[in-house]
C-alpha cells in the first residue's frame, strides 16, 4: 500500500451509460496492494480550468495485468475531460489513499448499498469479500431504470436488489424502502451512494443497531492529509477524509 | 559539482528547497514518496498554544491556476507537538522549522521560547500573515505597529533562526520587510495567500464556509515574485520567496529576483514530488548554465 | 424578458456588461465582430492630457491564468480624442466613458472640464491605479489622501456619472471605497491591474522593460471579487466589478458578491467577442434561476 | 478582409522536419479574402499554460476548399501543444489580422528573402504574386542542410537559390552574402526570418536604396490594435505591430 505517483496507460474507455464512463488504466509496474475503498488522485492535464486533481474510487483492480479501472461520472470540467481520453493516453495518478472499508466478521450478515456513481467502490469490494470468502447481498438504488449502471456485473458476485424512485425496475422508491430490509437482518452495511442516501442508510442501521460504514465524497486539495481542506466532523474533531476516511462507522459521524 | 548551500541566519541549508507550512503537513506524509531529507529544509504545520478545529467545511475551492483555502490554522498544539511530532521530525537529516501563530503577542512568545527549548528545530518561521483566522494572523501583518511589537518580542524569546512571513495584502511590502529585519528576524518569508473569494453560481452561496480565504498557487506567482523583488532589494537579510512555484523553471526566478531560497507550497499537492523535482531541475539549470554556485543566481537580475 | 437594466449615477445602463479600459480600444477595432452598440456601455483606453508612447517593448508577458503589462498608458491624447475619436464613438448607441489620467491633480481636473464638455459621453472613470506610469496613476490609488483630493477636485470639474476606478494594490480597499463615497463619486469601479513581474531564466532578465507590470486575467479573479464584495459592503454607491471576467458564470459571480456590473477586460483579447457572450450567457442564466431582473441578483450572497 | 472568430477544423498535420509542422484547416464557410502577410490569432485549447492565443502567418490559403495552412515551429509550449493536434480537432481562429506585403510595380525586380520558420508567409506571398503576373526570385537561408524547409514548393513558382551557415547546401554564408545580390539588380526586397536576418537584409537594402518590406514577429496580446503590446518603435512614434504591421516598409522602423 505505499503511496506513488505515477503515470497510467489509458487501455479502455467505455462509455458504459449517458455522462458514465469506465476507464481501465494500467502500469508498467507491479500494483502495489489497493484495499476496497481506497481511491486515486487523477490530474487532468489537458484543460486549461482544472488545476487540482481529481478523486476518483478504484472501481476494480486486476493485479495480474498491473491495471484498474475507475467508474467516472461526468461532473464538471475534470470529469468531461477525462471521460474523453483514448487508449493509449498517460494519465498520472497518486494513489493509493485513504483508508479502506473493514473486513466483516465471518458470522455478519452483510449489506453493500450503493446509488448512482456511488456504486464505484463496491464493484470491487464485492469481489474482495467473495475472495474472502465473506456472504453479502447488494441493494442498489436509481432514479429510474436508464440510470441504473452495471448491475449485471454485481450480478455475478451476489444477490442484487434493485429500487428506483419511479419504480421503472426493482422495487419503487429508495433503497431504504426496499423490502430487503424488513425481510433480512442484517448486522453490517456498507453505503457509498448521495449523501441523502447515505444519510437515511445510517439512520437506518443506527436505528437498527446494524454496523455501518459510509464512503464520503468531500472537496479535497491533496488527498494524502496534507492540506487539511478535506475534513469531516467527528466525534473526535475534524479529521482528515483522505486519511481517516473515505469511509467511516457512521457512529463516528457528526451529520 | 554545483554548490547549492545557502546560509539563512544562524542555519545552513544544504540547498535552496523548501517546503511551505500548510503544504507539507509534517513531513511523514511525504516519506512513502520521496526521502524527505534530501530538502535543504521543510516548515512545518502553523502550531498554536492551544489545539485549533480550524474553520468549517467547505474550506477549499479551485480557482484559475489557483487554489481558495480556509483551513484557518487547524492543528493539535504545542503540547502535542512536543510530545508526538518533535520525535518524529528530529529523524530528519534536514533543517526542521515551526511555523508558528497566536492570537496575541503573548502567545507567539509563549511558543517561541517552547520552540527555543527543542534541539532539533532549526528555526521559527513567525507567521504574521495567515488570513483565515479571526485574531491574530494577517491582523499583526497588515499593521506595522502590530508587525513591529511581535517581532521584536519573540526575537526576545528566540536565539536560533527567525523567519518572519509576511501579508502579501498590503500597500507596502517594503516597510514590513524592513520592519522585521530592524526587529532582528533573521530572514523574511513571502508571500503568504493573497486575500480571495469564490461565490459557487449554483447555490449563489460563496464557496467557503468563512466567505473569503487565502489564494495560493501558480495564479499568484507574478505578484509574488513582485514582492520578493521589491523585499529583496530593500534589506540585506535573506529573503526566501513562496508563491505559486510549481516547477524549477519558477524556483530560479524568484532566485534570480532575489530570493536566497524558496519555499514549494500548493504544487507538492498536485505533484507530492515537486519539492525534490524542483531541486533536481534548479541543478540541471546550473549546470547548464555554467553557474559553479547557487548565490551566483541569487539576485542576478539586478546586476547590470 | 429579463430586465437587465441597472443605473449608476446619472446613467442608465441598458445592461450591465461594459468593456474595461486599455482592453478595448476605442469600440471600432470590435466593428467586425458584433455589434458593439449592444454592450450596456464601453470604456475608452485611458487618455491623457498630452499624447504619450508609452513604455518600450516588451510590455507583456504571459503568465498563469493571465497576463502582465506595462503599456504605460500610450494614448494621443485628448485634443486627438475630440477631433478624432469622439465623432466615432458618438455613433454607438450605447455608454461611451473616457478613462481619464494625469500626472497631477489639476491634469486630472482640466480633463474632466474637456470632457464635460462632450455631450456623447455618458461618464468619466478616473483612474487613480495604473501601475505602469512612473508619476500619477497608482500613486494616487493607494495613497488615502491624494486619493481623496484628486476625486474631490475632478468631481467640481465635472457633473455627470463619475467612476473612479481603484487600485487592487492597498491594504484596505474599503478605505479607498469609502473616500470615494464621501467626496461624491457616483460609482467605483475595481479592481485595476495587481503589480506582478516576471523573469525570463533563458536571458535571466525581467520579462517587461519596466520590470514590474499589472496582473490581469483569470488569476486576480478570487482576489477581484474579494475586494468588490468588501467594497460593496462598505458603501452605498454601486461597485462595478473587473478582474478575469472570462465568462457569465464568473460575471455572476460578481453580481452576486455585490457588483452593479461588470467590465470585461483581457477576455477580449482572447474572444474579441467575450462580452456579447457574456451579456447573453447572464441573461439566460437569470431565466433559468427565475429572475425577473438583474437587481434581484446584485449582492445575493449576502441576503440571507 | 472582415475579421472573425471562427473554429476551424484540422484536415491535416504533417511533420515535414523534425520542430516544423504544417497544419491544414477548413472552416464550414467561405474564407473571406485574405491578402500575403497577414496572419490568424490561434487558441490554444488544451494546454494549461497558454493563456493568450498564439500568432501565425498564413502559409497557404486554398479558396476553393475554404482551407488555408499554418506552418509551425516548435517554440515553446503553445506550438507544442499545436504540434500534436490531430485530424478532426477544432482550433479557433481569429483572422485574417494585419497589413500585407505591398503589390510589386510591373516593372519591379522583386526578391523574396526568408529563413527559418520567417518562410511561413513567403509561400502565399510567392503565389499571390504569381496570380498577379508579377516575377520574383526567392532567396533562403538556413542552419545547415538538415534545416532546409520547404524549397521544393517554392521551386515550383520560380527560381530558389540557398545559403546555408555551414554550406551544407546552397552557396555557404548567411542571406546577404549570397552572390545573386551582386548579381542581380533588385528593387524590391520582402523579407521574414530571424532577427539579425532581417536586419542584415534591411541594412543590405538601405544601402542599395531598395524598396525592402519585412515581417516582425513581436509578442502579441490581442492581434488587433486594442492591447497595445506589440509595438514597433517607428520614424512614427510607437505603432502596433499587429495592425499596422506585421510587415513594415524598412524605412519606416527605428532598429
Ligand atoms: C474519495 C472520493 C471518491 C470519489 N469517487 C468517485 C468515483 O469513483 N467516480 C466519480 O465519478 N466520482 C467520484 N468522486 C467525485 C469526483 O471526485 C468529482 O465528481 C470530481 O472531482 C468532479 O470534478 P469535475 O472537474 O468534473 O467537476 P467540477 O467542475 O470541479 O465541479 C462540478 C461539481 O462537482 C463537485 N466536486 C468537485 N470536486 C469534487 C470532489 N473532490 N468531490 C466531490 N465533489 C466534487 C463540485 O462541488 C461541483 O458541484 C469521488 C470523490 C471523492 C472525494
Ligand atoms: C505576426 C506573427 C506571425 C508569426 N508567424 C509564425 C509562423 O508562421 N510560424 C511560426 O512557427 N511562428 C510564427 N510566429 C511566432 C509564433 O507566434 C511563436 O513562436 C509562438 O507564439 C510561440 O508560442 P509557444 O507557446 O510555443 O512559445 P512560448 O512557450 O510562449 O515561448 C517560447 C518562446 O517564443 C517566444 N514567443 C512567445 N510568443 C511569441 C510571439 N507572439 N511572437 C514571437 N515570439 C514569441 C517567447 O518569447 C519565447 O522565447 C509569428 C509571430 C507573429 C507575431
Ligand atoms: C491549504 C493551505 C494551508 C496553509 N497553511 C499555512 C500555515 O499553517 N501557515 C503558514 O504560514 N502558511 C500557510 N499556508 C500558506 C503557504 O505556506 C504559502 O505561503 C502559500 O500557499 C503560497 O505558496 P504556494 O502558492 O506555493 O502555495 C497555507 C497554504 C495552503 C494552500
Ligand atoms: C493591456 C492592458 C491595458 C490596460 N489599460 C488600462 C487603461 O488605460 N486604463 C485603465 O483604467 N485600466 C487599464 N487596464 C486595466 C483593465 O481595465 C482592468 O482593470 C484589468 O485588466 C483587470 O481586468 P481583466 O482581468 O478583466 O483584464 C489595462 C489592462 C490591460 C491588460
Ligand atoms: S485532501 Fe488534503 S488533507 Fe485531505
Ligand atoms: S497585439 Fe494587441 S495591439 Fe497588437
Amino acid at each position: 500500500m505505499t503511496k506513488s505517483v505515477r503515470n497510467f496507460q489509458l487501455i479502455d474507455n467505455k462509455s458504459i451509460k449517458k455522462d458514465f464512463y469506465v476507464l481501465e488504466l494500467s502500469s508498467g509496474q507491479p500494483l502495489p496492494e489497493i484495499l476496497p475503498g481506497q481511491f486515486v488522485q487523477v490530474r487532468v492535464d489537458d484543460s486549461k480550468e482544472t488545476f487540482l486533481r481529481r478523486p476518483f474510487s478504484v472501481h476494480d483492480v486486476d493485479y495480474t495485468r498491473n491495471s484498474l479501472k475507475l467508474l467516472i461520472q461526468i461532473a464538471g470540467k475534470g470529469t468531461s475531460s477525462l471521460s474523453e481520453k483514448k487508449p493509449g493516453d498517460l494519465l498520472s495518478l497518486v494513489g493509493p489513499l485513504g483508508n479502506s472499508f473493514s473486513l466483516p466478521e465471518n458470522d455478519d450478515r452483510t449489506l453493500l448499498v450503493g446509488g448512482g456513481c456511488g456504486v464505484a467502490p463496491l464493484l470491487y469490494l464485492a469481489k474482495y469479500l467473495k475472495s474472502h470468502k465473506r456472504e453479502f447481498d447488494i441493494l442498489m438504488g436509481f432514479r429510474n431504470r436508464d440510470r441504473i449502471i452495471e448491475h449485471e456485473e454485481y450480478r455475478a458476485l451476489s444477490n442484487v436488489y434493485l429500487t428506483t424512485e419511479d419504480g421503472s425496475e426493482g422495487e419503487i422508491g429508495f433503497v431504504t424502502q426496499h423490502s430487503l430490509l424488513r425481510k433480512e437482518k442484517y448486522s453490517r452495511i456498507y453505503c457509498c451512494g448521495p449523501d441523502a442516501m447515505m444519510k437515511a442508510v445510517g439512520k437506518f442501521a443506527n436505528e437498527n443497531q446494524i454496523h455501518c460504514e459510509v464512503s464520503l465524497e468531500n472537496l479535497m486539495g491533496c488527498g494524502f492529509g496534507v492540506c487539511l481542506c478535506c475534513i469531516v466532523k467527528t466525534v473526535d474533531g475534524n479529521v482528515c477524509s483522505c486519511t481517516e476516511g473515505p469511509v467511516f462507522n457512521i457512529k463516528r459521524l457528526i451529520w | 559539482m554545483v554548490n547549492l548551500e545557502v546560509n539563512i541566519g544562524k542555519t545552513t541549508f544544504k540547498n535552496p528547497v523548501l517546503t511551505a507550512s500548510g503544504t507539507f503537513g509534517n513531513g511523514s506524509e511525504f516519506d512513502d514518496f520521496f526521502d524527505v531529507s534530501r530538502l535543504g529544509g521543510i516548515l512545518l504545520k502553523g502550531t498554536t498554544l492551544e489545539p485549533r478545529e480550524g474553520n468549517p467545511y467547505p474550506r477549499m475551492a479551485e480557482t484559475p491556476s489557483g487554489m481558495l483555502n480556509s483551513v484557518g490554522l487547524q492543528n493539535k498544539g504545542i503540547d502535542y507537538f512536543e510530545k508526538n511530532i518533535y520525535p518524529k521530525v528530529s529523524l530528519y537529516k534536514t533543517n526542521v522549522i515551526v511555523n508558528i501563530n497566536g492570537n496575541y503577542i503573548e502567545e507567539y512568545v509563549e511558543l517561541a521560547s517552547r520552540v527555543n527549548k527543542l534541539d532539533n528545530i532549526a528555526g521559527i518561521e513567525l507567521n504574521i500573515s495567515c488570513p483565515n483566522v479571526k485574531m491574530g494572523g494577517m491582523a499583526f501583518g497588515t499593521n506595522a505597529a502590530s508587525a513591529r511589537e511581535v517581532t521584536k518580542a519573540v526575537r526576545a524569546a528566540y536565539n536560533k533562526t527567525l523567519i518572519v512571513k509576511l501579508s502579501p495584502n498590503v500597500t507596502s511590502i517594503v516597510d514590513f520587510a524592513r520592519i522585521a529585519e530592524e526587529e532582528g528576524a533573521d530572514s523574511i518569508s513571502l508571500i503568504n495567500t493573497l486575500l480571495g473569494m469564490a461565490v459557487d453560481i449554483r447555490t449563489l452561496r460563496p464557496s467557503l464556509s468563512t466567505i473569503t480565504g487565502g489564494l495560493s498557487g501558480p495564479a499568484v506567482k507574478p505578484i509574488a515574485l513582485r514582492m520578493v523583488w521589491q523585499a529583496a532589494k530593500a534589506v540585506r537579510i535573506p529573503v526566501i520567496g513562496i508563491g505559486g512555484i510549481m516547477n524549477s523553471d519558477d524556483a530560479i526566478e524568484f532566485i534570480a529576483a532575489g530570493a536566497s531560497a524558496v519555499q514549494v507550497g500548493t504544487a507538492s499537492f498536485i505533484d507530492p514530488m515537486a519539492s525534490v523535482r524542483i531541486l533536481e531541475g534548479i541543478e540541471e539549470y546550473l549546470t547548464t548554465k555554467g553557474f559553479n554556485d547557487i548565490k551566483d543566481l541569487i539576485g542576478y537580475i539586478n546586476r547590470k
